[in-house]
């Protein structure tokens, strides 16, 4: 049992201190914070020095970017690029507009706290956050995964139901297969 | 298609020198990148600075800004005590907070990066949070950044050598586009409210003025101020002290907008048409009211609108009291004060002149034949200057000289006057003097900026060439040994001497004595109450001390059923804003007893 | 059969090569990439990390049985046609298959990798993926001529299909064959650009055209797989062109320890400029439309192979 | 010949080739488009609605988030709309800061446009570079606004600061630098020949169907056609400084991209004039208390030319403190629309993003 | 200061054809107001005749007191610079206008969103109904009887943890034991 227990302690942590040096950003912007992202990848700011790279679909990314403000219209495509993506997978929410709104609080096409609808991993502030602020979440979701503590896949598993009913709540007409792996 | 021709060839050389270069990357975390020294970052407000306007909270298109109450700040006169919390949640840090702080307590910093995994971190005090934020100050706001506008529309007023000509009025009223302006400076905030002691809707009628809706704005304020040509006027404002604009620029006019409403409302007709008061059912009860000045107007008003029978009774042949005959008459023409008159005659008070309680009437007469009794007898008794020869001739009180002046009697004060004081009042005789055509000297003991007086007032005795001596100590008055009349006043000069946690004060320099020569000495140092009219039995029940009778928050004295208000109660400032907050609240108790 | 196990040991060390510099390349390509975009870039191992990490992913998606099957097609493949091609001109160590296969039946093989990535993308479904086959074989067609060509003009001058005869030759004769044929040899070197999938040539995969192509619907331990398998692939292609062309590496009367590593030495000097040119071309091109592609490699490449046929035929 | 299946290929809401959450359907034929359509509706804010929630100067906040890449030349427009329309005067240092501020915003964005259209056509080394020499201008922008990439400064009545100190010589510098840096990248992309294969006679725009379509902008230069707000209706100062717009005919990206390449050099060129003959003076015709103010009601039209064409701002007030209706538009209104409808069929599938990036197609521009 | 000749041509030109009023806004600015079944001539007019070819802009405003909607047209000539606004009202209630995107191909645009927005029907307008909302059940939203804020304070979820904010003014009255008459509160702050 000990043994067991060690040697998966070993598994684990060779296993997160390689998702720590490798995140596969999934380029999908979804909103305005996505203008930082181009900064943040090239050479001032360079993320690539953390393994911080584009993939171009959501079965090769590990990381959902949600830079800022989601409308329903692209709520529904961030929940189905989500349920894509590939486990352990996380979520990066930009900006002021995921946690409470932002600007658009007021807005009948903006959903207004991000976590309702999908589990949120790091929340970088700023409106829009500057590169060295994105940076800083990275190192953040880094850090988690090393504690491993990001775990954002199993908490929507685990809570789909909570999670699905907030979604319905806003996306009308559901034209999707429910949830494959 | 070409083979690859040789230009293509020979591009890489250009891009393969970038192989030796440095890289420009700016290795972050590892080394930073200073944000510029005027980045919008995270908020810092400086707590003790802030005086919780909620200004930055109104301007935030976002909703973002709550003002919240802290546990180690109360709210004082001038501070509501509340202080501005960011919700992180919501900020776009577009920083027209900052534009807009009227105080420039709140700023933004360098500080941008806060990364979180818990979403209910983003509600940030700043100040609170942050206290060493202050050294990474960025985006600041100074005067001329600022969205405040801090410069008051200037008045307009006589010119100096022209107003001592004679008693017209020198303050000559905002016009509407200056009152627009005027008012369109004003954040709304309602500080003044606090700071007044009559609790005025300010923000409410400055806002309708600022709208163009004057009729709204008179009726706001007569809401709780029956007089508000006379505060207007001559009102000393307090509310100004504290307006939010003050703190780095000039208060809002709040007393020139005051007026610049009642004067759209030239007639008591108009005022009656646009305030249309609600007069209650008779109830049944009436009031007695000693004096006819503003505490004892204002209760007859707000008893009358309730449905009291309301008798005044006055013992000059003017109602007004103190801003009848303390206030000259440029400053405050008598048309207003009969306006205010008839007007509050018109919706029932009752008013009897020349009828002196204890003489004409007695105290208990009124007491006895009325439900209750409110007393707003005001100061009337100057007090003595307390030097030798104060009792020869050509040596006034200023309260008198401006009685005499007020009735339309005349008094010679000669081609040379000395004022003793620096309040209202002595500034106010001085200028009476000056209309006509005296020489006039202001002797004060203290630095001109201590003067109790108006600043404006002091600035108007200064335009109409009124000499101004400060740090000077009378020590005796010199008269003529034949005629006895005053020919002169010696003082001491003074140099003032800081006080442990107190103001400086004047200490007579040894030698310094210096002789002005003078035909008149006017002294005004103060008033005392007139109390020989009370009956003994009810003086002691009254509670007075040093003068002035003991009150509670509802202007209830120690006998139930008197009421007492303005000037000679200890409650507020001596002024007459406070005595129509007097008034005002004394109607709350009658209310209170009376109704229950 | 008595060195069944030297060869077992030698197929497993070569497959460990393979994989590790195909890798390493990988991960140098990305850092020097970076220092000319003027940054500083990954480390050199982040290939190794991202394998790592997309090996540990904890949940994989297949579309169907093809969709398993392909990526351990592709390493089969690689694997396979690894072990037909001499590491080290007959060094011990590595001798594997070399001796049996040739250059007909790897050119087979190879393509056999891309058939099975063809297969598993058709089952994904993802319209991007079927493009991304279509474009690819497209491409396969475009650049296999003038390979081809030049490798029937080897052929035809020293009259053998074997690799490890034409790397024999080049070593006895001490003349490498890109300048016995330099016509073939600018052929294959030609046609290598469109091989290696670098710009101009990366249509397969181009993400703003098609996501990432093919593997748009593979993620996790598939891919990984497959990043495995390319990387294998990788080191494949450069040794065949090494063997081919550069004289090859390694001394066939010296199978000593310090031999062989002087060897692998001299293959992995090789190898690596070899490897520069297609990346060096691909920093700083666009990249082509299929059909101007295919008319790129149509066009001087096929002409220079077959004049590349002709000279074998006539001056030899 | 055999007539291929149709496909339907989606190129975005997800997708690496999108210039923004937005979705172009595709009927594919081979690697053929046969017909497009333009999906938007994934940014859409609701800004115009909003904005008859906020009152005159609050809205300018909301401005210019309108399209992510310039924000710049949002908040003119609105400024000069309500300036117009409150009979409001411009100090005229302002009015050169603002120019500066809008040519900036112009080389910020080209540089996008340049990753953008480098990137989309496969080449990732020039994108690396003009994206990282970018933040140089955006350095410059922080040292005057404040802010990277919304920088809120310019507002109805002027600007909101006065530059700072040393900021003239340190953009002069910077413009010396971005000018040096230009020549690299030209050589990298405008000289490879394989980037001109690909560009040439692509994603043409006919000349003759131009102007009715409504293309703006380097766009519409790039068909011939010499049309720059700048020129044709000159704001702020631009009738004082001397600056060429170029034409390219042909109307294909290449004509474009050359147009764009060109247009940089004037940005340049206008700002080191601006610089030398900047005024002193008042930078701010301050406005009446913010919460108060009110501003006679009426309509206006107002036009400036933002890198990617004319943007328009038609700003109704009903004579309150809030704007009664502000409506945008953008050059990508019609660019992302009918055009891209209009030119995709016929080419090929590799080409669509690359023409996207040319026509300057900011999808929260159309949808708003 | 130009005398607006240019201007004052065109405003003739086009109030003259069509006996409709108008006016010169400014330099450059022309506007004239037609009634909503001239609109489609006008704009003909003026795009063949007169070489208004580039339609800038079309925009519609809810007047919601007068229970119209006001649509400006907006089109430019790339010669003469000037820009002629055409505007028109229809009826709130019954929300129809004559289709334009046979006159200018983006016009289709336009009116898509207003279909959407404000819920005028064009008739004979091809494309999808959904443009840039998506199963949208509402009233149409731009309408100013739409209030946006309280439908989002309905549908989405406001994060706790704020309702501890204090009015300034409230905080004052209270403490000042002073109330706010009711006619006066409207021009208390917001």
């Amino acid at each position: 049992m000990e043994n067991d227990k060690n040697s998966q302690k070993i598994v684990d942590y060779i296993g997160n201190f390689a998702r720590k040096h490798s995140l596969f950003v999934l380029a999908y912007g979804t909103g305005c914070g996505a203008i930082e992202i181009p900064a943040t990848m090239t050479s001032r700011y360079d993320a690539e020095r953390f393994g911080i790279r584009g993939a171009a679909t959501p079965r090769q990314a590990d990381v959902l970017l949600i830079t800022g403000y989601l409308s329903t219209k692209t709520l529904k495509r961030v929940i189905r690029v989500y349920e894509q993506m590939q486990e352990p997978k996380y979520v990066i929410g930009f900006g002021s507009c995921t946690v409470n709104g932002g600007m658009y609080y007021d807005s009948y096409n903006t959903i207004n706290g991000l976590d309702q609808y999908i589990p949120v991993d790091v929340y970088i502030n700023g409106c829009m956050p500057r590169p060295e602020a994105v940076i800083s979440g990275f190192v953040k979701l880094q850090e988690l995964i090393m504690a491993g503590k990001a775990n954002n896949g199993e908490k929507y598993r685990e809570n789909l139901e909570h999670y699905r009913s907030n979604q319905k709540k806003i996306i009308k007409n559901w034209k999707m297969p429910d949830y494959n792996w | 298609m070409s083979f690859i021709d040789l230009k293509g060839m020979l591009q890489p050389l250009g891009a393969v020198k970038q192989l030796f270069k440095k890289p420009h990357t700016i290795q972050y975390p590892y080394e930073t990148n200073k944000a510029s020294d005027n980045y919008r970052g995270l908020h810092f407000n400086d707590l003790d600075q802030c005086i919780g306007c909620g200004n930055c909270s109104t301007i935030c298109q976002n909703d973002a800004i709550d003002m919240i109450s802290l546990d180690n700040i109360d709210g004082k006169k001038g501070d509501s005590g509340l202080r501005p919390r960011i919700d992180n949640g919501r900020c776009c840090w577009c920083a027209l907070c900052v534009d807009v702080c009227p105080t420039g307590s709140l700023n933004l910093t360098k500080d941008y990066i806060f990364v979180t995994d818990n979403p209910n971190d983003f509600l940030l005090t700043p100040g609170l949070d942050n206290p060493d934020a202050k050294d990474r100050l960025s985006y600041t706001c100074d005067m001329n950044t600022s969205l405040s506008l801090y410069d008051r529309v200037p008045m307009r007023e006589l010119d100096g050598k022209e107003r001592v000509k004679s008693f017209a009025e020198v303050v000559l009223g905002y016009s509407e586009e200056e009152a627009r302006a005027e008012a369109d400076r004003c954040i709304s905030c309602g500080l003044c409210t606090e700071a007044c002691p009559e609790n005025m809707h300010i923000p409410e009628y400055i806002n309708a003025i600022a709208r163009g809706n004057d009729d709204d704005a008179l009726r706001i304020i007569y809401d709780n101020n029956p007089l508000p040509e006379m505060c207007g006027k001559v009102c000393t404002r307090v509310c100004e002290d504290v307006c939010a604009l003050q703190v780095r620029g000039e208060a809002v006019a709040i007393r020139w907008l005051k007026r610049y409403a009642t004067e759209t409302a030239p007639t008591v007709e108009m005022i009656k048409e646009i305030v249309d008061p609600k007069i209650e059912e008779p109830n049944g009860f009436s009031v007695g009211i000693v004096g006819a000045g503003p505490a004892g107007l204002t209760a007859a008003y707000y008893l009358a609108l309730k449905g009291y029978d309301v008798t005044i009774y006055e013992a000059q042949a003017h109602a007004g009291g103190m801003i009848m005959y303390g206030i000259p008459k440029y400053r405050f023409p008598l048309e207003s004060i009969d306006k205010q008159i008839q007007y509050m005659e018109s919706i029932g008070v009752k008013i009897k002149y020349n009828t002196k309680v204890g003489k004409d009437i007695t105290f208990d007469e009124i007491y006895t034949n009325n439900d209750a009794v409110f007393v707003g007898i005001g100061l009337q008794n100057p007090w003595n200057i307390g030097i030798k020869n104060e009792d020869s001739p050509g040596v006034i009180s200023a309260i008198e000289y401006l009685k005499i002046i007020n009735s339309d009697e005349t008094y010679d004060v000669g081609k040379k006057v000395a004022v003793i004081g620096g309040g209202n009042v002595a500034i106010d005789g001085a200028r009476v003097s000056a209309r006509f055509g005296a020489d006039v000297t202001i002797l004060y003991r203290r630095r001109v900026e201590d003067m109790p007086a108006d600043w404006e007032e002091i600035e108007g005795a200064e335009h109409e060439g009124i000499n101004i001596v400060p740090q000077a100590i009378p020590t005796r008055i010199i008269k003529d040994e034949k005629t006895g009349k005053v020919i002169g006043i010696e003082y001491l000069k003074a140099k003032m001497v800081a006080e442990d946690g107190g103001r400086p004060r004047p200490v007579a320099i040894e030698g310094s004595e210096t002789i002005y020569e003078c035909d008149t000495v006017i002294g005004a140092i103060g008033q005392q109450a007139d109390f020989d009219w009370l009956p003994e039995n009810y003086k002691e029940d009254l509670i007075i001390e040093r003068g002035k009778i003991q009150v509670n928050d509802l202007r209830q004295t120690g006998v139930t059923k008197i009421f007492a208000g303005g000037d000679s109660v200890k409650y507020g400032n001596s002024d007459a804003i406070s005595a129509i907050a007097d008034g005002f609240n004394a109607v709350k108790g009658i209310d209170k007893l009376l109704l229950k | 059969m008595e060195d069944l196990g030297l060869k077992i040991f030698g197929a497993i060390l070569t497959t460990i090569m393979a994989f590790t510099v195909g890798m390493t390349y990988g991960g140098i390509v990305r850092k020097l990439t970076a220092r000319v975009q003027n940054r500083y870039g990954p480390p050199v191992y982040q290939n190794f990390l991202d394998l790592l990490k997309l090996q540990s992913k904890k949940t994989n998606i297949a579309h169907g049985f093809m969709g398993h099957m392909a990526p351990v097609w592709i390493i089969i493949a690689a694997v396979t046609v690894l072990m037909f091609i001499p590491i080290l001109n007959g060094n011990l160590w590595f001798p594997n298959l070399s001796f049996h296969g040739d250059l007909i039946f790897l050119l087979y093989m190879m393509v056999f990798g891309s058939l099975g990535m063809a297969l598993g993308a058709g089952q994904t479904g993802n319209p991007n993926s079927a493009i991304g086959v279509t474009r690819g074989l497209s491409q396969m067609v475009g650049y296999e001529i003038p390979f081809v060509l030049a490798l029937v003009a080897l052929m035809i001058q020293f009259q053998t299909t074997s690799v490890q005869d034409l790397t024999q030759v080049q070593h006895e004769t001490g003349v490498w064959n890109a300048f016995a044929n330099p016509f073939a040899f600018l052929a294959a070197l030609l046609a290598s650009l469109g091989m290696f999938r670098y710009s101009p040539f990366d249509i397969v995969g181009a993400p703003a055209e098609l996501a990432s192509g093919p593997v748009s619907e593979f993620g996790g331990k598939y891919l990984g797989t497959m990043m495995s398998g390319g990387a294998v692939f990788a080191f494949i292609k450069l040794t065949l062109y090494v063997h081919l062309f550069f004289g090859g590496a390694g001394n066939p009367d010296d199978s000593g320890i310090l031999a062989t590593l002087a060897g692998i030495g001299i293959l992995l000097v090789k190898t690596f400029l070899l490897y520069m040119i297609p990346v060096f071309y691909g920093w700083i091109n666009p990249r082509y439309r299929t059909e101007q592609a295919i008319r790129y490699f149509w066009g001087w490449p096929t002409a220079l192979g077959i004049v590349g046929v002709l000279w074998a035929v006539f001056f030899n | 010949m055999v007539r291929e299946k149709e496909t339907t290929l989606y190129i975005g809401p997800q997708h690496p080739g999108i210039t923004g959450n937005m979705m172009v359907k595709l009927k594919v034929q081979g690697d053929t488009v046969v017909s497009a359509a333009t999906h938007v509706g994934y940014l859409h804010r609701a800004f115009e609605k909003l904005i008859e929630r906020r009152n005159w100067i609050q809205a300018f906040t909301l401005l210019c988030r309108f399209c992510v890449p310039e924000p710049d030349p949002m908040e003119l427009t609105y400024a000069r709309a309500v300036e117009e329309l409150d009979n409001r005067e411009v100090p005229e240092r302002a009015k050169y800061i603002r120019v500066i501020v809008m040519e900036l915003a112009r080389m910020q964005s080209f540089m996008l446009w340049y990753a953008g259209q480098s990137g989309s056509a496969g080449l990732y080394l020039t994108p690396q570079w003009s994206v990282g020499d970018r933040n140089y201008i955006l350095d410059l922008f922080e040292d005057l606004t404040g802010g990277r990439i919304y920088h809120m400064y310019i507002w109805p009545g002027g600007v909101r600061r006065d530059l700072p100190e040393g900021w003239t010589d340190k953009t002069l510098r910077t413009m010396d630098y971005i000018e040096k840096r230009l020549d690299e990248y030209n050589k990298i992309l405008f000289d490879n020949t394989i980037f001109q294969k690909r560009a040439q006679g692509v994603g043409i725009v006919p000349k003759d169907k131009a102007i009715e379509w409504g293309v703006v902008g380097p766009v519409l230069r790039g068909t011939g056609i010499k049309s720059d707000v700048r020129i044709d209706e000159p704001y702020e100062v631009y009738d004082k400084i001397d600056f060429d717009v170029p034409t390219q005919e042909g109307g294909d990206i290449w004509a474009r991209a050359l147009v764009r390449k060109e247009e940089v050099r004037q940005s340049i060129r206008i700002i080191r004039q601006a610089i030398a003959d900047m005024p002193g003076g008042a930078y701010y015709n301050k406005v009446s208390n913010p919460m108060k103010w009110t501003v006679p009601a009426g309509q206006a039209w107002a036009k400036t030319e933002s890198v990617r064409g004319e943007i328009g701002f038609h700003v109704t007030s009903d004579g309150g403190n809030k704007p009664y209706r502000v409506h945008v538009k953008g050059a990508a209104y019609t660019h992302g629309v009918t055009v891209l409808e209009k030119i995709l069929p016929g080419q090929n599938i590799a080409d669509v993003s690359f023409i996207l990036n040319s026509l300057g197609v900011c999808p929260p521009e159309i949808e708003r | 200061m130009t005398d607006l000749v240019k201007e004052n041509i065109l405003l003739n030109a086009v109030t003259s054809a069509f006996k409709i009023e108008g006016k010169v806004i400014r330099d450059r600015r022309v506007e004239v107001h037609a009634d909503k079944n001239t609109v489609s001539s006008i704009l003909l007019f003026a795009k063949k005749q007169l070489g208004y070819i580039h339609m800038n802009h079309m925009t519609c405003i809810d007047w919601i007191e007068q229970g119209e909607f006001e649509l400006v047209y907006t089109i430019y000539h790339p010669v003469d610079k000037l820009t002629l606004f055409v505007k028109t009202r229809i009826d709130r209630e019954i929300p129809v206008m004559e289709n334009i995107d046979t006159i200018w191909d983006h016009a289709n645009t336009y009116e898509r969103e207003m279909r959407e927005m404000f819920g005028i029907e064009f008739p004979g307008l091809v494309g999808e109904h959904d443009f840039i909302l998506e199963d949208w059940d509402q009233i149409p939203p731009m309408r100013k009887e739409f209030d946006t804020h309280k439908y989002a304070a309905e549908t989405f979820y406001t994060r706790p943890g704020r309702e501890d904010a204090k009015d300034v003014r409230e905080e004052l009255s209270k403490r000042s034991g002073t109330v706010v008459p009711d006619f006066a509160k409207k021009y208390s702050r917001e």
